[in-house]
């Protein structure tokens, strides 16, 4: 029989590697699998590349896996928020490499890692600094640039609920780079507020099917996680 | 002879989003960015229904929820609690932005920094050595909508005219910006140039012009009767 | 107040033109929208170019429109099938011209245009004959054949229930290329069994949101239609 | 001395079918394709759970329903009625194909016409002109999973072996074959040419050879105690 539920994020965390490329999901803190997080940092994988849209809040999550001094280089598209004074300090200090992804651009390269695609030409960047030395391509009169998928090794994301085949439902705007981040990922590891009996999910509305979910850890609810602004 | 800036009735931050609300029509798909566009929401009609598109995973969404109602995981791209109408519907990251990036969106209005007479937009970066880069969803709005609408202030605390000949600040995208909605005027940014639409009582086009200082022609509607 | 559910098919069908690309859901009879069809066949535009994955199952639905010699050209990926009669008999005496295109490929060039992707390197197709005199590239090893996207003029697609503002769902496998192709249209129609106040579909469930869909029309429940043997 | 075609025993189609489900892990997602390799599903033990993936949309595929409960909207990629198991997700078709090109599938299971000896395939179109091309979504299946088997015939009707030097027929894919299983034989296909890991009772790899007309090597496990 079939169990993807992990006994603990520890055990589920276990097999990361130094140098490891992590997805992290969450738009802010809503969808930030803090507690996924937490087991990493007590698991002591270093020179991590992250791949999320921001660059950490506030002290927890994401921010505290950058104090911990564990992450060699972000790449995301909103590192600057109020209340990113862990990543600011890093950055400004030289400790950490930034990659500024436009956040489409973001989404759709993690797409294309889950999804089999070698490249795509994109509108967006395009005659930007983000745009770098990449190819531009003009096509039926518009101007892309080509842009490369990003793989994860682990995605580490939160959704509502899930079964032991990995199938999940998210919750509101905190699924935002979930499915995606389960796609492109090899191991993708999601924390859930209820496991719930085969079955129970609604065929019709599985958001992300379990084919791309290896792992998932039953938490306490984030009740209590206060939106940031930017 | 001439107006003064001093003695000008500048439009209030609420007039200019007010002032953009009235192009929205009725049945539109548009998303309000972050910061001042965000206010345009507040003076659409309840009897027009506008879809508000917000690029974190939601399209219907709704006004803020009253005190205490706030739920973590239903925020916009400002990171700010909203709600979800009835009809709403959430999605994922990679399927939002096909919304904006396969012009599904009508409108898109935008905060700027500066906007060049042929419509590139600035609006990420200030450039400045030591600050720290974020674009966000900026760029993919930019180009995505099919009509992207700035709104901003005329001028620059220090009097420098935000529409410019070419953008010193970076490049957010480049040829995007349809309309530019200021504290002054409402100007469109056509083929053969930059077009007054709309201007504050008691200032001419060529007052704004030389404010400017980029070649605006008339290009308002004659009133009726003339 | 905004309602995109129209009278009748032949209302919302009324402005296809000559030569327009018209893509049409459906995996064999799965999710093939009859209804819309039969009122594009009385409504007379002629020269099209249609997107499907077949070419048509016995006389009814894509193989009437065939038959009423409507189509110029049609794309797909698997026109070959026990009951394509009607298709296979306009192919061989050269009435019909026929691109045939690896069904990922239709999938993912349809979704590209949906998605504003300027083109895309894919791994289907590499080395054979429909790979035509595409580019080519190798991408960390793996070579790739340079795909473009489809756009459609107009897509009709059969959903299960819709409402007001174009939301929609689908009813088991006839979901298949429906939420791409309203994607890929400009203007997309679905007919649907079922027309639902707004606010009754699961907004975390919606499959196609409003903003893809143009038109819906209410239609008989489809009861009765035999699935076709490839 | 040598055993002769006429009297071997081959392995019918069921037992072709059951052979390949021996190989096949608890645990794995799988494609079945259509025709002979869809026969895989009937051998795989109750106990065992393996996913099924249908690429017209279902992940969770069960067994065909009963006389008189089949859904026209529930079916197969060969368009037959299939039935979903608890668990089971539906899911649009570029979200399908990406289960396949993005390498998520373990197994993918293929009919073929031939198969080269550095793993080419070919299975959608014997080439002739007359024939109406039509390849589904073999192209993309082919391509995509971690380990693509081909189960078929080992000759044609007219007796030419299926396994080649180089495919005659046009191409689904290149080097995308692992493993072949065959009415005579189970062959892997590796880096250092084909390796026979099994055969029927009373055929050598020798004589299997001389059949194929293709170099086959004997990479059988040695019996216990050998």
């Amino acid at each position: 029989m079939i169990d993807k539920i992990k006994a603990s994020a520890a055990e589920a965390l276990s097999d990361v590697k130094d140098g490891a490329t992590v997805m992290i999901g969450g738009f802010g803190t809503a969808g930030m699998p803090f507690t996924l997080i937490d087991a990493l940092i007590a698991q002591g994988a270093k020179h991590l590349t992250v791949v999320a849209n921001n660059a950490g809040n506030g002290d927890t999550g994401l921010a505290a896996l950058l104090k911990a001094g564990r992450v060699r280089k972000i790449l995301c598209s909103f590192p600057r928020q109020t209340d990113s004074w862990v990543f600011d300090e890093l950055y400004r200090a030289g400790k950490i490499e930034l990659e500024v992804v436009p956040q489409g651009n973001l989404a759709e390269r993690i797409r294309a890692a889950g999804a089999g695609i070698g490249a795509f030409y994109s509108p967006t960047g395009y005659g930007t600094l983000l745009a770098g030395n990449r190819e531009t391509r003009r096509i039926n009169g518009r101007d892309y640039v080509l842009e490369s998928p990003i793989q994860g090794d682990v995605a580490l994301i939160r959704a509502h609920k899930g079964d032991r085949w990995g199938n999940l439902v998210y919750r509101k705007t905190a699924r935002n780079f979930g499915p995606v981040m389960a796609m492109g990922a090899r191991t993708t590891i999601a924390e859930v507020s209820e496991v719930v009996a085969l079955g129970v999910l609604d065929p019709e509305a599985i958001i992300t099917p379990g084919i791309f979910v290896q792992r998932i850890v039953k938490v306490a609810d984030a009740t209590g996680q206060q939106p940031s602004q930017e | 002879m001439s107006a003064t800036l001093a003695n000008l009735k500048k439009l209030s931050r609420n007039e200019m989003a007010k002032r953009v609300a009235r192009d929205i029509p009725e049945g539109a798909y548009v998303n309000l960015g972050i910061g001042l566009p965000t206010l345009v929401a507040n003076f659409l009609p309840e009897d027009r229904e506008v879809f508000l598109h917000t690029e974190n995973g939601l399209l219907g969404m709704g006004p803020a929820p009253k005190q205490g109602e706030e739920d973590p995981d239903l925020i916009n791209a400002g990171k700010q609690p909203v709600t979800a109408l009835p009809g709403a519907a959430y999605f994922h990251h990679a399927d939002s932005f096909a919304m904006m990036r396969g012009g599904h969106l009508d409108i898109c209005v935008l905060g700027a920094f500066q906007v060049s007479v042929t419509g590139d937009l600035a609006n990420w970066h200030t450039g400045e050595p030591s600050a720290i880069p974020a674009v966000g969803g900026a760029m993919d709005l930019a180009i995505g909508a099919k009509r992207t609408f700035v709104v901003m202030e005329h001028l620059t605390k220090a009097g420098e005219s935000k529409i410019v000949p070419t953008c010193t600040y970076p490049l957010t995208a480049k040829a995007c910006v349809a309309r530019i909605y200021t504290d002054l005027a409402v100007i469109d940014v056509t083929p053969g140039g930059l077009l007054v639409r709309d201007i504050v009582p008691g200032l001419s086009v060529s007052e704004l012009a030389g404010l400017t200082k980029v070649a605006l022609a008339d290009g308002r509607e004659p009133p009726a009767g003339a």
